[in-house]
Formats: C-alpha cells, structure tokens, sequence
C-alpha cells in the first residue's frame, strides 16, 4: 500500500517540478513550488518522518512561499527567456542525477533492518534516550539533547539569514511614494473591502498563535518543536500584516522588538548552554541543570526550544517586512 | 633564535641604521657616536667560536661565529664606521647614513659568520647597499657608476653562489674554514671573492666607482668591500698559491695607474687596489705569519685609508674639487686636516713609527721566510712604489703643490666632530706604530716578531727616500692628465666595440628578417595570452553562474570516473561489470 | 698646470738619500749577508722601471676619453 | 581549562548576537574585539596544551562521541584554529577605521555580526569532531560571508555574492550529500568513528561505489569552497567587490578551513588518505598546476589590484593543494605550512588594498602612481607582502614553497618543481608592476592633495602582520614544527 503511495507521490512531484521548470509566468510557478513542498511533505509523512514533514509544511509551503511572491512583487510577474539554452542545464543536472543514482547503488535497500545505519548509533537513541532524556518524542530528543549543538548552529544559521537580508536591504524603510502604481499581488490596499477576509482572518489569527505555543511547548510529545512554532507564530504576524497592512503590524511588533527578540532567542539558547557549564557540566549538558538528571533535561529542552522558537518567528517577520516594506508602498 | 644572534655587533650596527631614520639632526649625531662603539664593547664581550645556529628551510645558519682573524677585521670595520659616521655626520644625506650602516652591519656580519649561506647573504647586502651608498650623491656620473658597481658585483655574487651551490652538492662543507680538494665549485668560490678584492681581470671597479661617492661616502666604501674580501679569502683560501701573482698584479696595477691620475681620490683608489694586493699576496703566501700580516695590514690599511679619504673629503667639501690638477697650496688653510693626512701618508707608506710599517713588514717577512725571492722583490719595490699614490703623490698634489686654481681659495678645516673623528684616526695610525707590541696580541697566530731595529727602519727608509726623489724628479713626465686612464676594461671595450661596428651590425641586419619575424611571433604570442589571461580574456571573465555549475557536474563525474577507475585495477572492474 | 721639477723636494730627498748611502757604511749589527745599498738600489731600479711602464701604458691606453659615456 | 574548546566557538557566537541586541557600531566593535582577541588567547592555550600532551577532547553536552557531538583538537586543528583566530585578532582592530569609511553607519553593528558569526562558523569548523556539525558551521560561515560580500560598496558586489551564494550553496549541498552517504554507509557522523567503521566493515577495501561518489562529491563540493582552479570563478568577483576588511577576513581564513576540511575528510576519515595514494593525488596535481600557472598569468593582466590578488590567491590556493596532493610527509606538511604563510601575507596583501582605498577611493592600478612617496609605510607594507609573495628569502612565503620544492624533488617531479618556480616568477612580475608604479612613476596631480598617510590604526596591525611575515621567515620552526607533526598525525593513521 505505502508503495502505491509513494508511487503516486512521486508521480505528483515529478509532474509539479516539470510543471515549475516549464512554466513562465512567476505567480504560478511559485504556487506549484508550494504544492511541490506539501507534497514532499506528504512523502515524508509516508516515510514516517513527522517532524520533517511538519517543518516541511510550515517552512516550503507557508512562510517561503509568502517570501517568494513578496520578492516577485518586486521584479516582475514573467520569468524572461534565458540566453542560452536550456539543454545545457539538462546536461548538467542529468550528469549529477546519474551520479547520484551511481552512488546509490552499493547502499543498502531501504528499509533493509541489516542496515548499518540501524545498528550503530541510531540503536542508543531509540532503546536509551527515554531513559536518559526523556522526552516520548526521540525526534525532540536527538536534536535538542544528544545533538543540541547542531541545533544551536541551526539557530544561528537563521539569525545570520535575517541579518544578512537586513544587512543588505536595510531595516529602514524607503520613503514613501503615494503616487506609485499598486502592480503585483497582495496590495494591502485593496483589502480593506475584503471583509470576509478581514472577520476570518480576525478569527483565526488567535487560533494560529495559539497552535503555534501549542506546537513550541508540546514538541518533546508529538510532532514540533521551536523551528515549527516559530514559523507558525510569524505566518499569524504576517497574515495580520496582509490583511491589515504593514504599518499596523508594526505597531504591533516593530523592528527594534523582534531585533531584541531574535538576539534574546539565540542568546538564551546560548545562555543554557553556558549555564549548564557553571553548573559543572559540559557546554549544553543539561543534566547539571537540576538534582535529576531528567529534570535537567526537560528543563534544558524547553528552554532552549524557547529560544529557537524566539528567534526563528523574530526572523520570519523581519524577513517579511525587510521585504514588504522595499516595495515604496505603506498601508 | 637567541638573544645573542640578535644582539651580534653587525645587527647592532643594522638597528642603528633604523634609529638613523630618526628626523633630528642631533640624535643621529648621538645614535651615530655610540652604536659602533656599543657594538665594539659587545664584538669584544663575545667569546670566541659559535653562537648558535638558526635553522632556515634545511640549512642551519651560523649568524655568529667569532675567530680571532674575523673579530680584528670587525673591530676595524667598527671603528673605520664609527670614525667614518662622526666624519659624516654633519654633511652627509640621511639616505647615505643609512646605507652605510646597513652596508658595515653586513659587512660586520660578514667577518662574524660561520657558513657560507650567510656569508652569501651579507655578500649581496653589502653589494647592494654600497651601491646605495654611491647613488647617495645624487649625480648622474654616480648614477651611472654606480649602476655599474653593481652590476659587476652582482655579477661576482652569482659566481659566487653557483660556486657554493656547486662545492655543496659535490659534497663540500659549508662551514668555515680553509676549503681543500681544487674542484670547479672551489674556483668559482675564490671567483666570486677575487671580485671584491679588485683582481684582474676586473680590477677598475674600484677606482671608477668609489670616486663618484660623495665626500663623504667614499670613507665608508674604501673600508669595507676588499677587506671584507680579504678576510674570506684568509678564511677559505688561505695558502693557495694562485693567489700570489693576482695579489703581486695588483700591486703593481695600483701603483702604475696612480702615477698618472689626476683624480685624487681616484689616486685613493688606485693605492687601495695597490694595498689590497699586498694582503692577496700575503694570503697565498699562506703560514702564520703571513696570515698575521694580511690581517694586521688590513686593520693598518683601513685606519690610514680612512684617514686620507677624510682628508680628501674635507678638501673637496669645502673646496668642490678633487682634480690634482686644480688643487694645491691648502696646507696653511687647512692646518688640522693636513697634519692628519702626513700621518695617513706616512702611515701608507710605511715610514716608522706608524701603522704600516709594523704590519707591512710582515708579510714581506712571510715572502722572505718562505724563500719566495721574486715575490719578495716584487714586494719591496711596491712597497716602495706606494709613494706614488697614497704616499707622496696624494699629499703633494693636495696640499704642498703650488697653488693651481681658484677654487682652493675656499679651503678650510672641516667641523669640530669631523676634525675629531680624523685625529683619532690618525691617533691610531700611530699607536698602531708606536706599541706593536700590544697589536700584535691581538692578530689570529702568536707573534715574536720585532719590528724596530736599526736594519729595518734604515732599510726602509732607503727604500722610501729614492723612490721620493725618483718621484719629483720625474714629475714632469708623469704630468695628470685630465681623462680616464683605461685598463683591461679598454681591452675588453676595444673588440667589443669594432665588432659591434662591423661584424654584429651586418649580421643584425641579415637577420633583420628573422628577428621581426621573432618580434611578430612574441607579439602574437603575447595577444594570444592577453587574449585568454586579459581582464576580458576568457579565462579571467565573470563567467555566468551557470557555466560553473556546468563546470562542477564536469568535476563531479570526472572525479567519480577516475576514482572508479583508479580504485579497483582492471580486472576486478570487468569482473564486477561482468556480474552487474 | 704648472710642470716644473719642484726643487725643495728634490734636493731634501737627494740629501737624505745621500746621507743613508753614508748610514749603510756605518756598521750596525745585521742579520745575513748584506750588501751596502742594496735597496736604495732596487728602490731606483724598481720605482724607475716602474714610472716607465706607466709612461708606456698612458701612451697606449692611458688617454682615452671616457668610454662609459659612449 | 575543560571549557576552552567549546568558548572559542560560543563566544564569537553569543557575541553577534550581543551586537544585535544592542546595534551600536561601537558596542559591536568592542565586542567583537573581545571575541576575536580572546578566540586568539584560547587558541594559543590549545596549541600549548596540544604541544604538550597531543589531542584535546570534549563532549559536548556530556554524549559520549559517537551519539553526542564531541570535539576533537589535534595538531592540524590547532594549527588552523591559531590562522583564523590570530587573522581575526588583527583583523578586528583594523575594522574600525575601515568599516567606518566603507559601510553605512546603520549597518555597521549587522557588520560585526555577520563578521563574528563567520568567525564563529569557521572556527566551529574547525574544532568539531563531527561530519554533520562541520557542515552546519560550514553553512554558518558561508552564510554570512554572502552577506559580508554583499555589504560592498559597489553595486556589482551584490552579483558577486549572489554568485558566490549559488556556488556556495553548491558546494555546500554537495558535501551534505556526501556526508549523507557516508552516514547511511556507516550509521555514525563522527569523524573519527567514521573512519573506525570504515575500516571495521571493510567498506574501504571492496571498491564500495557509494563510498567513491561520497567522497567525489565531497571533493567537488570543498573544491568550490576552497576555489580550486576551474570551480574559482566565484572567488575573484567575491574578493574584489566585498568591503576590504571582509576580503582581509576571508581571503585569509575561509579557504583556508576549506582546505583543512578537505584533509580531514580524505586523510583522517579514509585513515592515512588512502584515496590520496591511490587516485586523487593526481587526480588534484592538474587543477593545482593549472591553477598556479593560469591563475598567475591572468592576475599579471589585471588593472584592479584587488582582483589581482584575488586572482594571486587562487594560484596559492594551488600551491597548498599541490603540496597536500604529493601526500608524502614533507608535500602534507608544506601543504599546510602554506596555509599559514599565505593567510600572512594575503592579509597583510588586503590590508594594504583596504589603506589604499581608504585614502585613494580605488585600488585601480593607476591609481598607486606616486604612493611609494606619498604612502611610504603603506607601500613598504605591500612590497614585504609582496616578496613574502614571490617566496624571497627571509620571508615568510619562501619558507612553504622552499618545502614544497624540496618534496616535489623528493618525489622526482622535477617538472613539478620547476612549474612551481615558474609560479614564482609570475608572482614576481605581477607584484612589480605594483611596486614600479608606486615607487617610479610621478603622483597624479589631483591626488596629490588628498592622499596622506595612512591612519595609525590601519598601519598597525598592517605592520603586526609585515613583522609576522619577516619573523616567520626567519625563525620558522614553530609552524614547521606543528605543520609536520600534523602531516605525520594525517599520514600516519594508515599504519
């Protein structure tokens, strides 16, 4: 059965991607880009993959797709012809694909329980992390606890994308011109008379923050964590943002709060980890948080969770508004 | 590296040129007075034997290796730059300071090295700062000379280096000491280090280029190269017999040319070649004695040369001439710097009482020791001969002949500090002379050697005395002439110059075709690399972002395909092709 | 430029050359053979053949101009 | 003493965000002064420790390795961590000065930030025991270094980071892809587990065609981080257009962890670079010899002097991967050897170009007429960069080229040794044209007013690095010395 889905799956994406490939108008292909993630998405889900496929879900098909057509409002809606042939991608990509395939070949089959790739650190995750981490979600636990550095990087990765993006667009915005024409999708104009949009958006705009704290505190049971809340926090923003224009967004969440905000994220992620070494521990070794060594490390998780989750929603609006507000017009 | 590497006299000496960078007058003058003589007190504290090796890629240099020979001949350059510097100070550019402390530093370096890689790199330091040193008096015919000094020494350098590349990779020893076993890379050696000597066939170097110097630098110059060279050649060469006709040459070619340069400092030159000669001799005589007096007569040499050369210095400072032929009749306006020139002149000459005389002697009782009787008696009639340049013929012309021109009228004693630093020189001339006793302690081998008695100090002035009165007599015949005197370098211009004219030329023009040909070709050869290296050429363009990932998936399968194929040989890859 | 044989010189240097010729009759303790005025005599052989090559050489290749400058 | 490891990387990280918090140009200096300065201090304390007793680990949050991350310091790392930590360390007080003139006054604190998350990210690379975390610090470093270049004054410094972006993000893709083979091959990330498993499951010895497209993806990946020769286009645009104290930061460590990253990858994981002696050697020989010969050749046509050097250092770039691809012990050692002597005087090269274009607005080649004069300590700078360029005696540079002369000798590539030569000599030509032109050709006339000096607080560690050039030159045994244990350390895994 999971074969079958799969099949179709990947028939559905292969199809989306050409479609993306092929197509020239921008708006369309960006709208098959978000299909072509929650359809990815969908795989992983089949692959059992949750937490991937909820990242996947948030990040590909929500929030990347918001920034895309933001940056297309600023260029133009039609991709123009490229001055040399598209054959010479189709070499290049073919030549990677093959070797890709080539270097597929000596791995063992999918799923194959032989696999070395189950026997050797993946096997302490699964029989010990309960007892020593303890979180139900192992998920939460390698990549909070056993890996929690690499997360930490991760963190980091997102706050040095929003710098770099404030850094080369600037956080201020240009002056305004009243008398520019309204091009593109998503004027905030417009939605003033769009009151279906206004009441629904009015209604489920508390719904998605609340989801989205219910994400970011109940990673370590299910699905979730601090990257997927902080994505969904910033789409309630940046929905209120579409709906009711910018400025009074940024009344409500301005620059300088989600720039402390995103600072305040990394730093207490940073700040556990350099706690846990007062304590005695290693850097990031929550068990030195508290007496037991359980309580550390629920401690720890949700703390630095808490700060991931911080800094990524800061990041995603800033990234939004660093755009929206480049296009000359304010609401 | 060590502390006592660093703080080696020659890399005081070195420091001091960059403290010479300071702006004020005054504190040069300071830096000027007290390095030499710190570095003289430090040359003196150091033991002998080496300091400890600093390790370069694979060789291991001996920056400081102190010999009994190398600290007399370090301790003369130090005084000789100390003296020289306070004779200097007020007049010299800032430009000609420094590059005179850099040249003695390596110069210094030189003496106080244990290998021949360092001994190398001091050789070109020296090479290019003197010629640093004769750039600084900012004349076209010092440009020109210059450029010329340097090229031959540059010239000496490179025999020099492929002479020690070769006697390395034969097996030989970089380190010091007297180099056996004649082979191709030992003649180079001795090459490289006959150039700065002067030996024929290049002996003109010096007394083309050193006058050029200003007042000033020439007192620096005449110190430091030959001896320099000198010292190696008693240190790697010491004994070998062909040293013996090339140093006899020199005396002779010094004492020759001196007879008819108007040039006085040229005639300093000459006389250097002259002395420097009686030292090159004096090392391939070889023994201890000997080798004493090579090193005695070069401390000797540089004190009274230097004493000259601040006499001729101060006569061209204040009178802007240097032509015997326009000078004259200064010996009432310039009491001081006359009184320490007559010592100098004695002093070269060798009359008792003053430094040559002592050091003088013993090599031509080397000669005699070792039963060389033409050398001996080439020996003694140089000797004699000396009278002809530095001797009699400098002062005469200088000071004593009537007076012949205009310009003497401005001749006056140089400044306190240079009228000092030329009496203390002309102090040592004679303590040298008057206690040689205590000299002699000093010199590389123990000395029983006496050199007053009533026979020597007759003998010697029965040989100064004839010579002087040949001299004046002959004056008439021997008149300046006011051109450049040509040697061996007239016999290599000569040939040069009618086959430039006749036979180079014709052919140039037969092969004019050919050479525009070569030209074109060099032409299109250089578009064609301008072409593809230019700021437009392909392989320097901003290439799209898409032909590089091209480049990458070209990498990507390259690198597999040879990894594969190269991994496995070829019979396990057809058996797994085989089998799928 | 003035090309007179100068007299004081001459005649101080041909006095004293006289006066050591005298101070070689003298005895004086000497060591090995010696032979009375032996190097006055190859002092005026000597520096004599000597002024002579140079009065040759200049008149070979002594007055040339100054090749560098070609 | 425990800690130093993981602060090295967490104080240039806690720092940026520090910066961020507070978005004053002057806090952010200051605190990226003290996190470059005191990185420098913990990496000279490894270095002793390491000298003393041999490797440094640590786990970070108390997993033992192969679950947790740990750190693992030998002598390769803590050679490298002492080039990027000491490059930061001079870097940071020139920063000011430059910055000020270059970037806007809003975005300089974003500036620092970006600055130290690079720091952060390359010394990350640096320390980790880890395959995975090696690449997230490597997106870490690579993201703000897009951000770094873009920050430049002309506009085309915007193309030339998004190329580079596009490129990076291959490069980095490919490694990830690599590193996911290799961990479906063997279920670890850790290198050294990585390479335990390698050996214990035979993998190495059959041929595995996964474990040959990893490490060739892998290879092209760190081939376009570290510029070698066809995949460099990226770097000369990058280097020329990005502010200068950016191109002195990167141009001096970035490529130079790329090429540590490659050492580990083929010598520590595949124990004793097996691949090394078998293919790769040669398969590298011919875009490093093409890059010193090609590379040189093009940087003597430039006219923007900063591109010159960009393109000077893609040749160098081949002369460090020509050392490491002869993998004998003396080729590895000059190898790495050059990696210290080149981040010395390409810094030392850039800092000259960011003073020159403090003073001048441009580094166009026109535009050095008559600074010998004008700027004498500056230019004197340049010409003791350039000679430790062209490898002249008593400089730095000659004594990583001597070493790598000596081992292509000791190979018996003679063509090999003497194509380096050539090398040589390009570097001699290009540099003169630079020299010539600032000492022997007469300022322009509108120059002449406005050009000075250099500030102090440019010269400074200008000289720092002129007099590290010359001492390195001179007394070399401490970079010889951790160059060779640490070659011994890669090659000696295969006994």
């Amino acid at each position: 059965m999971e074969v079958f889905i799969d099949i179709a799956l990947l028939t559905l994406l292969c199809i989306t991607a050409m479609a993306v490939v092929h197509i020239r108008k921008l708006f369309c292909a960006i709208m098959l880009l978000g299909i072509f993630s929650l359809l990815s998405a969908s795989m992983f889900v089949n692959m059992d993959a949750v937490d991937v496929a909820f990242t996947e879900a948030a990040v590909g098909t929500g929030i990347s797709t918001i920034l895309l057509l933001l940056g297309m409002s600023l260029t133009n809606t039609r991709e123009k012809r490229p001055h040399y042939q598209p054959l010479f991608s189709l070499v290049v990509v073919s030549i990677t694909g093959a070797v890709l395939v080539y270097g597929t070949m000596d791995l063992p089959a999918y799923g194959d329980p032989n696999a070395s790739i189950h026997h050797h650190v993946a096997q302490r995750y699964i029989k010990q992390s309960p007892l020593e981490v303890g979180p139900p979600n192992m998920v939460t636990s390698v990549l909070a606890s056993y890996r929690g550095y690499d997360t930490l990087g991760e963190t980091a990765v997102i706050l040095t994308a929003g710098m770099a993006l404030v850094a080369l667009l600037g956080m201020r915005r240009r002056k305004v011109l009243p008398m520019s024409s309204s091009s593109g999708c998503g004027d905030y104009h417009d939605m003033k008379d769009h009151l279906v949009l206004r009441i629904m958006a009015k209604i489920f705009i508390p719904l998605i923050l609340l989801f989205a704290l219910y994400v970011q505190f109940h990673g370590d049971y299910g699905p979730g964590g601090g990257f997927q809340a902080g994505v969904i926090f910033a789409s309630g923003i940046i929905l209120y943002a579409l709906i009711f224009g910018l400025e009074a967004a940024m009344k409500v969440v301005g620059y300088p709060v989600l720039r402390v905000l995103a600072a305040c994220g990394l730093l207490l992620y940073g700040g556990v980890g350099v706690a846990c070494m007062a304590l005695g521990g290693n850097f990031l070794d929550y068990n030195a948080l508290a007496h037991d060594p359980l309580h550390g490390q629920h401690l720890g998780i949700f703390l630095i969770e808490l700060g991931v989750g911080v800094t990524v929603f800061a990041i995603m609006v800033i990234m939004f508004y660093a755009f929206a507000s480049r296009r000359g017009h304010t609401a | 590296m060590s502390v006592d590497l660093l703080l080696s006299p020659g890399f005081i000496i070195i420091g001091a040129a960059v403290l010479l960078c300071l702006p004020t007058a005054r504190w040069r003058k300071i830096v000027v007075g007290v390095a030499p003589l710190l570095a003289l007190l430090r040359l003196w504290a150091l033991p002998t034997g080496s300091h400890g090796t600093v390790a370069v890629a694979t060789f291991n240099l001996d920056l400081l290796h102190v010999t009994a020979t190398g600290r007399l001949f370090a301790s003369a350059f130090l005084l000789a730059v100390w003296l020289g510097g306070m004779f200097a100070a007020a007049s010299a550019s800032r430009r000609e300071l420094i590059s005179a402390y850099v040249y003695a530093g390596s110069a210094i370096s030189v003496t106080l090295c244990g290998d021949l890689i360092t001994l190398f790199l001091f050789w070109e330091a020296m090479a290019v700062t003197s010629a640093v040193v004769i750039w600084s008096a900012r004349t076209r015919a010092a440009w020109s000379a210059g450029m010329r000094y340097l090229l031959i020494h540059l010239f000496g350098g490179v025999i020099l280096l492929a002479g020690i590349a070769l006697w390395y990779s034969t097996g030989g020893s970089l380190q010091l000491g007297v180099l056996q076993r004649p082979s191709l890379g030992y003649w180079l050696i001795m090459a490289g280090f006959l150039v700065n000597t002067g030996a024929p066939p290049l002996s003109f170097w010096i007394a083309d280029a050193y006058p050029q110097a200003s007042p000033t630098g020439m007192v620096f110059l005449a110190a430091f190269t030959t001896k320099t060279a000198v010292y190696v050649l008693i240190s790697y060469f010491a004994g070998a017999d062909i040293l013996i006709p090339i140093g006899l040459y020199m005396a002779i070619y010094g004492a020759l040319y001196a007879l008819r340069e108007d040039n006085v400092r040229r005639i300093l030159a000459y006389s250097i070649v002259n002395q420097v000669g009686f030292m090159v001799a004096a090392v391939g005589i070889g023994g201890e004695m000997a080798i004493n007096g090579a090193t005695a007569h070069a401390f000797a040499h540089i004190m009274y040369k230097t004493v000259l050369l601040m006499g001729a210095g101060s006569v061209m400072l204040s009178t802007g001439e240097q032509r015997g032929s326009a000078l004259g009749g200064l010996a009432r306006r310039m009491p001081w710097t006359s009184a320490c020139v007559l010592i100098g002149a004695a002093a070269s000459m060798g009359v008792p009482l003053t430094s040559s005389f002592v050091t003088k002697s013993l090599i031509l009782e080397a000669a005699a020791e070792h039963h060389l009787s033409m050398v001996w008696l080439t020996l003694i009639i140089c000797s004699a001969a000396v009278v002809f340049n530095a001797g009699v013929r400098f002062p005469y012309l200088t000071l004593f002949q009537p007076q012949q021109s205009e310009a003497v009228e401005h001749g006056h004693d140089p400044g306190t500090l240079s009228r000092v630093a030329m009496m203390l020189t002309a102090a040592i001339c004679l303590l040298v002379g008057l206690f040689p006793g205590y000299f002699y302690t000093l010199l590389p081998y123990p000395s029983n050697y006496h050199p007053y008695n009533v026979a020597h100090i007759l003998e010697q002035l029965q040989l100064l005395l004839p010579a002087a009165l040949l001299f004046f007599i002959s004056l008439p015949l021997t008149t300046p002439v006011g051109q450049i005197q040509l040697d061996t370098d007239w016999l290599l211009r000569r040939p040069l110059l009618a086959m430039w004219h006749n036979g180079i030329m014709r052919l140039l023009a037969l092969g004019l075709r050919s050479r525009d040909y070569a030209v074109a070709s060099l032409v299109r050869g250089y578009t064609l690399l301008f072409h593809y290296h230019g700021p437009r050429g392909i392989l320097a363009r901003s290439w799209p972002t898409g032909s590089i990932a091209l480049w990458v998936a070209l990498m990507l399968v390259s690198y597999v395909i040879l990894f594969t194929l190269r991994s496995m040989d070829m019979a396990t890859f057809i058996k797994l092709y085989l089998h799928g | 430029m003035d090309n007179r044989v100068p007299r004081k010189p001459v005649i101080f240097c041909a006095v004293a050359t006289a006066l050591l010729v005298l101070a070689d009759l003298l005895p004086y303790h000497h060591e090995g053979p010696h032979l009375p005025s032996l190097y006055i005599g190859i002092s005026f052989i000597g520096c004599g053949a000597l002024i002579l090559l140079a009065i040759i050489i200049g008149w070979l290749v002594g007055r040339r101009e100054d090749f560098y400058e070609r | 003493m425990i800690h130093l490891p993981v602060a090295l990387v967490v104080i240039p990280l806690l720092g940026a965000a520090v910066c961020v918090l507070f978005r004053r140009s002057f806090i952010a200096w200051t605190v990226a002064l003290a996190a470059a300065w005191s990185g420098f201090a913990i990496s000279i304390l490894i270095a002793v420790y390491i000298m003393k007793i041999g490797t440094l680990s640590y786990s970070i949050g108390g997993w033992p390795p192969p679950w947790g991350i740990a750190y693992h310091i030998d002598y390769l790392n803590s050679f490298v961590l002492l080039i990027v930590s000491g490059i930061a360390a001079v870097v940071m007080p020139y920063a000011r000065t430059s910055v000020n003139y270059e970037i806007e006054e809003d975005s300089q604190a974003y500036f620092y930030c970006l600055l130290l998350i690079c720091l952060a990210g390359l010394l990350g690379i640096t320390v980790t025991g880890d395959a995975f975390n090696m690449y997230v610090f490597l997106e870490l470093s690579s993201l703000s270094s897009y951000a770094l270049i873009g920050m430049g004054k002309r506009r085309r410094a915007l193309t030339a980071a998004y190329q580079y972006l596009v490129m990076g993000t291959i490069g980095a893709t490919f490694l990830l892809i690599g590193i996911g083979l290799l961990y479906n091959l063997t279920g670890t990330l850790n290198i050294h587990d990585l390479a335990h498993q390698l050996a214990v499951n035979n993998i190495i010895g059959s041929h595995n065609r996964t474990l040959l497209t990893a490490f060739a993806f892998i290879i092209v990946g760190l081939s376009l981080k570290l510029a070698l020769f066809p995949l460099h286009l990226w770097l000369p645009n990058a280097y020329t257009y990005a502010p200068s104290v950016a191109t002195i930061f990167l141009a001096s460590t970035a490529t130079k962890v790329a090429v540590y990253m490659l050492l580990r990858f083929c010598f520590t994981i595949l124990s004793g670079g097996f691949i090394f002696k078998l293919t790769l050697g040669k398969i590298l020989l011919i875009p490093a010899l093409a890059a010193i010969l090609i590379a040189s050749m093009v940087a003597i046509f430039q006219y923007d002097i900063k591109r010159m050097l960009a393109y000077s250092s893609v040749a160098q770039i081949g002369y460090m991967i020509l050392g490491i691809s002869l993998a004998t012990p003396l080729g590895l050692s000059a190898g790495i050897l050059h990696l210290f002597n080149h981040a010395l005087m390409k810094g030392l090269l850039f800092m000259v170009m960011g003073a020159v274009n403090y003073r001048i607005g441009a580094v166009y080649l026109n535009d050095f007429r008559g600074l010998g004069r004008t700027m004498p300590w500056t230019m004197a700078a340049f010409v003791v960069g350039g000679m430790s360029l062209m490898g002249i005696p008593l400089t730095a540079g000659f004594i990583s080229k001597w070493y790598l002369v000596q081992a292509a000798l000791e190979k018996g590539w003679w063509p090999v040794a003497a194509l380096i030569l050539i090398g040589s000599l390009l570097a001699v030509i290009y540099i003169w044209r630079v020299v010539e032109t600032a000492y022997f050709n007469p300022a322009q006339e509108m120059e002449a007013e406005s050009s000075g000096e250099a500030p102090l607080s440019l010269l400074l560690p200008m000289w720092l690095l002129v007099l590290a050039n010359i001492y390195f030159g001179i007394d070399s045994s401490i970079p010889v010395e951790l160059a060779g244990r640490a070659a011994t350390l890669l090659l000696g895994g295969a006994s």
